[in-house]
């Protein structure tokens, strides 16, 4: 969960979705999120699994990173699943749908370097809260990465003992006090630093023009097509839930075909 | 933002160098009640000069640094840089302060060395294609052209530095504040760096405020050199061999002199002809010939 | 516990339209009166509690269904207004990573918003009874009567919602019938269903408690809840009395003290 | 600091001292596709030595240090600490490491400095008295105990280090693994330190890691020294003199050597007659005298 390894991947990369417009992929994200929220028939949810995990492969995500950031809201949804649904189908739903989301987000982010995705955010949020947003991804990550240090310093320095529970738990719990502390400084001063070099409340980037308006078009065709589909099923479900296996064999294709795509690279890297 | 910093209207007061920082007895308090009382000498900085604060640890080099920039606020005791108060007045002269601090990993803000270079100018809305001009004029003076596309995240504790150096750069700032500069620098890029900031000093009259535990440097790196006691008393001042002749005062104040000041005291102490400190090489390996032929002259 | 994890979905339009709408009701008045304020340099240490109580709600510590919030430590941190900003980024940010849901959103907000200013209320009513020694305590307490009274909150807004048809119609979809695979053009020629129920019309009378029992939710937030309160209010004591000895105006006066580093001058600065 | 850093012992092959770490001809790729290549001579460290691991910034120090305390696995290459391989038998071999990373802020886990130092022996259950005993000795060996009830985040920067360090000694551990100890100390606590260092290796027999850019410290803190060169590999290894002799590889490998070498070898140049390098005061001193009284004996 190291920030370098987000940022990494975001800026480095040079994949088709790396050169669509971020206002382009913004847009995508929401519309795909319209369709996982709309949909509560397992297939059609499965299928924009299918399709988001797709448009990962032929962006050669890197994969291991990407499923543990969108695995993460998986085991939240599975406590809500375990104590609410009643049945496994609603169970599964309930995950899927955390899942389906979080890939969503993880795939802008991860093809999207951030001051492109805050930059358009903070133009519509007001202002305390585009400021805090940004701060609050800033944080997190440094916060995630510091977590995992402070982790490796207790390990290194001997190890939160199974056998002794009571005092591993007080010994995280002051970590923890002492991680909320540091973070605060640390956030402060990265903030400070911020401003000292000209930050107003607002990032100036420019945003990047999309280097072929075609392909924007398509992602965004696409996920307006994965939200009609979702809407439609969503509308006519008595009618349509039998035929929901046939959108999820045209994903499956589509991601087939996506990793066919880029099989012989696949094979170079890994 | 492209006129040099130089012509900036300042209220010279004196028709020598004007002065940049002045700091006179500072008192402040933390929450926890750790008092840093920086009292004793004023701390005065003019244009165009190296400045160096030398103190052991704890003795308020950061705290100082920390009032010049505006994020402390003094309860008691003067500051004024560049003719304000930082802790007033900070946005006015936020574009002619150029800063690195202490722990550079929170101090790099963009997904690239590149990017991150950009910052500033890009939040002072420079056109782009300035922006891409100064950002490689930047991190050509710091050697790292290199890790340019780079994320700063990935970078060795150095490279951080390097690269948190160019930022501060790159605004071409008439007054650089370094809290710890060469921490973590290799011998190579301490040289590079005290070149770098020596060819800032004479060349566009960049006036530089540093805090530093490597004494050794600081009689190449700095015209003038600030000594804390423990507690923040500002015991000191003068140029560097001025202040190391001080051996006294500076060993209450916990500070070594460099090793050349050293070698010298103690050769002193070995033979009452030896020569008078140098703290360069070059002027040390003089010195110490024109003991030995003095000697040989006279022996 | 408190945190609502209902996906999207599962409660009525109008219940989460309501929720949409008393948050961003809740957001603006807390901007209003937060940049009344010296709120800009706030903003790091909304920053700071928001991607903790972020971190926090994604790690458990007991395997299952407990997760800490860290809402009433953020609570009293910030104080209220910046609070419901923050729990405002929270839910934002959550739902982005399909932790919560994005219909839910206001809902979420409005919960943990209460949740921390709650806290905070309560931590400065009982520090008044309090030592200032004993903050971490005040703090543990006041956590512990918070969640109490935010879990019922929950199980109200899920009772209201889960009940009724509104959520059969809503929720529609939910049929194992979904996972009937039919032939398009020669109907009924072969079906089946992966769980072996698949017909998905012979029990209509039986699908409003298959959506979302309201009972077993309660009975599971009541049973585990208590268990959960005390722990966290257990951290909450902790972290609050650690940060109450180290940085005191932190916690008694609920946000940036004087000397604390920050840019002065940005309360007018930025736009 | 009283022994003659030349007079100890070197890697003698035979009968004398243990190999505590062994790694050969590492290889090391991070995520980002960088590769470390620490391969050229093996890393040998004996027990009892102190050994300096020098290179210029972003050579692989840090990287190497990882692989010795687990944190890091390799792909290529052998990594051996106290016999086993740390990448997976860590747990094993880790009370007998005491390790001080780059970065001290995040090594510091506790509410007060005591209670800091006194995590590894509370979390290895030692009884409350002897925790105490020892964090006491511990911090009066830094020369700390005024910090005691401090609140580790808000010390300075060379506090912390030495309150990561304390937290590093209270075990008395056989190895010592420090990440550039040296960073952020003033020179009075370096010199502090190194005595430590040197009296732990005499009489505790602790063998020390530690990398650094503080060459001029070297001579006094280490017995034996590693230099790698940009891109990571190992080209040099000796005992301190003998390895700043070799002022070519070192300037490859970006490193300078110390004010004294450099002194002796720019007194060379001038004075064919000059003596051969002394890399501590008191030598250099007898060494000057003595090429005084020569050339006045000659002349
Ligand atoms: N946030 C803080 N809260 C309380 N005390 C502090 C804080 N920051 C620094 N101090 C204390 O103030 C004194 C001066 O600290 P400062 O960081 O200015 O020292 P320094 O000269 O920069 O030291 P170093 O060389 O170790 O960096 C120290 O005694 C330190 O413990
Ligand atoms: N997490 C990482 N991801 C990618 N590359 C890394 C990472 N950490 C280090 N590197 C790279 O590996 C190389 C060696 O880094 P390392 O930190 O070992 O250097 P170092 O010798 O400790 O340098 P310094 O003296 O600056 O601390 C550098 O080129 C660095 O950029
Ligand atoms: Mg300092
Ligand atoms: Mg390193």
């Amino acid at each position: 969960m190291h920030i370098g390894r987000i940022d990494e991947s975001a800026t480095l990369g040079d994949s088709w979705l790396h050169q669509v417009s971020p206002i382009s992929k913004l847009l995508a994200f929401a519309l795909v999120l319209a369709a996982v929220v709309l949909s509560w028939n397992v297939l059609v949810i499965a299928s924009i699994t299918l399709v988001l995990t797709a448009v990962a492969v032929s962006a050669r995500l890197k994969g291991r990173l990407a499923f543990s950031l969108s695995a993460y809201p998986a085991l939240f949804a599975l406590i809500f699943a375990f104590s609410a649904a009643t049945s496994v189908l609603g169970g599964a739903v309930i995950v899927l749908k955390a899942v389906t989301a979080a890939l969503g987000a993880v795939i802008v982010i991860l093809t999207t370097p951030y001051p492109y995705v805050f930059a358009p955010l903070q133009r519509v949020v007001p202002g305390i809260v585009g400021d805090a947003l940004l701060m609050t991804y800033r944080s997190l990550f440094l916060l995630i990465e510091k977590f995992g240090n402070l982790l490796t310093a207790a390990r290194l320095r001997a190890g939160l003992h199974a056998g002794h529970p009571v005092r591993s738990a007080r010994a995280t719990t002051r970590a923890l006090g002492g991680l909320l502390l540091y973070s605060f400084d640390l956030s402060q001063r990265s903030y400070d630093i911020m401003r000292m070099r000209g930050y107003e409340g607002r990032l100036r980037v420019t945003l990047p023009r999309s280097a072929a308006p075609l392909i924007d078009a398509a992602l965004v065709g696409g996920a307006l097509l994965l939200a009609a589909t979702s809407l439609l099923w969503r509308v006519g479900w008595r009618d349509l839930n039998p035929y929901s296996w046939i959108v999820l064999a045209v994903a499956a294709l589509g991601l087939a075909a996506a990793a066919a795509s880029t099989w012989p690279a696949r094979g170079r890297t890994s | 933002m492209s006129t040099d910093p130089m012509d900036a209207p300042t209220d010279a007061p004196a028709p020598v160098a004007e002065t940049v920082v002045h700091v006179s007895c500072l008192r402040h308090s933390y929450e926890d009640g750790t008092t840093v009382h920086l009292c004793g000498l004023d701390f005065v900085v003019r244009r165009g000069q190296r400045v160096a604060v030398l103190g052991p640890n704890g003795s308020g080099k950061t705290t100082l640094i920390y009032h010049l920039l505006g994020l402390l606020r003094s309860r008691e005791g003067e500051v004024r840089v560049l003719g304000v108060d930082p802790a007033r007045a900070w946005p006015e002269i936020r574009a002619r302060i150029g800063v690195v601090l202490q722990n550079v990993d929170e101090q790099l803000l963009a997904p690239t060395v590149a990017d991150d270079v950009a910052f500033s100018p890009r939040q002072y809305g420079m056109p782009e294609s300035e922006v891409l001009a100064r950002v490689d004029a930047a991190l050509d003076l710091l050697g790292i052209a290199h890790l340019k596309e780079r994320v700063p995240h990935n970078l060795s504790g150095g490279e951080k530095r390097k690269v948190a150096l160019a930022g501060a750069l790159v605004m071409e700032p008439e007054l650089l504040v370094l809290d710890e500069p060469f921490e973590g620098l290799d011998p190579a890029s301490r040289d590079g760096l005290a070149a770098l900031l020596e060819r800032l000093a004479t060349e566009r009259g960049t006036t530089v405020v540093m805090s530093t535990h490597d004494i050794d440097s600081v009689p190449e790196l700095a015209d003038y050199a600030y000594v804390l006691a423990p507690g923040g008393a500002i015991v000191l001042s003068g140029t560097p061999a001025e202040v190391f002749e001080k051996a006294d005062t500076l060993a209450e104040g916990n500070i070594k002199p460099p090793i050349l000041a050293e070698l010298f005291t103690a050769l002193g102490r070995a033979d009452a002809g030896a020569p008078r400190p140098a703290l360069s090489i070059d002027r040390a390996v003089e010195a110490l010939l024109a003991w030995k032929r003095r000697s040989t002259g006279t022996g | 516990m408190s945190h609502i994890h209902i996906p999207d979905g599962v409660l009525p339009f109008w219940l989460w339209a309501a929720g949409w709408a008393i948050a961003l009701v809740m957001v603006g008045v807390a901007g209003r009166v937060a940049g009344r304020s010296e709120a800009r340099r706030k903003v790091p240490l909304v920053g700071v509690v928001a991607a903790l109580m972020i971190v926090s709600m994604s790690s458990e510590i007991v395997p299952i269904a407990y997760h800490v919030n860290l809402s009433v430590i953020g609570g009293i941190l910030l104080g209220p207004a910046l609070a419901v900003i923050a729990a405002f980024i929270v839910e934002a940010v959550l739902a982005m990573l399909g932790h919560g849901g994005v219909t839910v959103l206001g809902l979420n907000t409005m919960v943990i918003g209460a949740e921390m200013v709650l806290g905070w209320a309560l931590f400065h009513a009982i520090l008044k009874v309090i030592k200032p020694t004993r903050a971490g305590i005040g703090a543990g307490i006041a956590t512990f009567l918070t969640l109490a009274v935010t879990t019922t909150l929950v199980v109200g807004i899920v009772w209201i919602g889960g009940g009724g048809e509104a959520a059969e119609r809503e929720t529609g979809a939910l049929d194992p019938s979904t996972l009937r695979f039919e032939n398009p053009f020669e109907e009924g020629l072969f079906e089946f269903g992966l769980f072996g129920d698949g017909h998905g019309d012979e029990d209509e009378d039986a699908e409003g408690e298959r959506y979302l029992s309201v009972g077993r939710f309660a009975l599971v937030v009541y049973t585990l809840g208590p268990v959960g309160w005390l722990l966290e209010a257990l951290v909450t004591a902790g972290i609050i009395g650690y940060v109450a000895r180290v940085r005191p105006r932190m916690v008694f006066e609920g946000a940036l003290a004087e000397e604390m580093a920050r840019i002065p001058g940005d309360e007018t600065g930025g736009h």
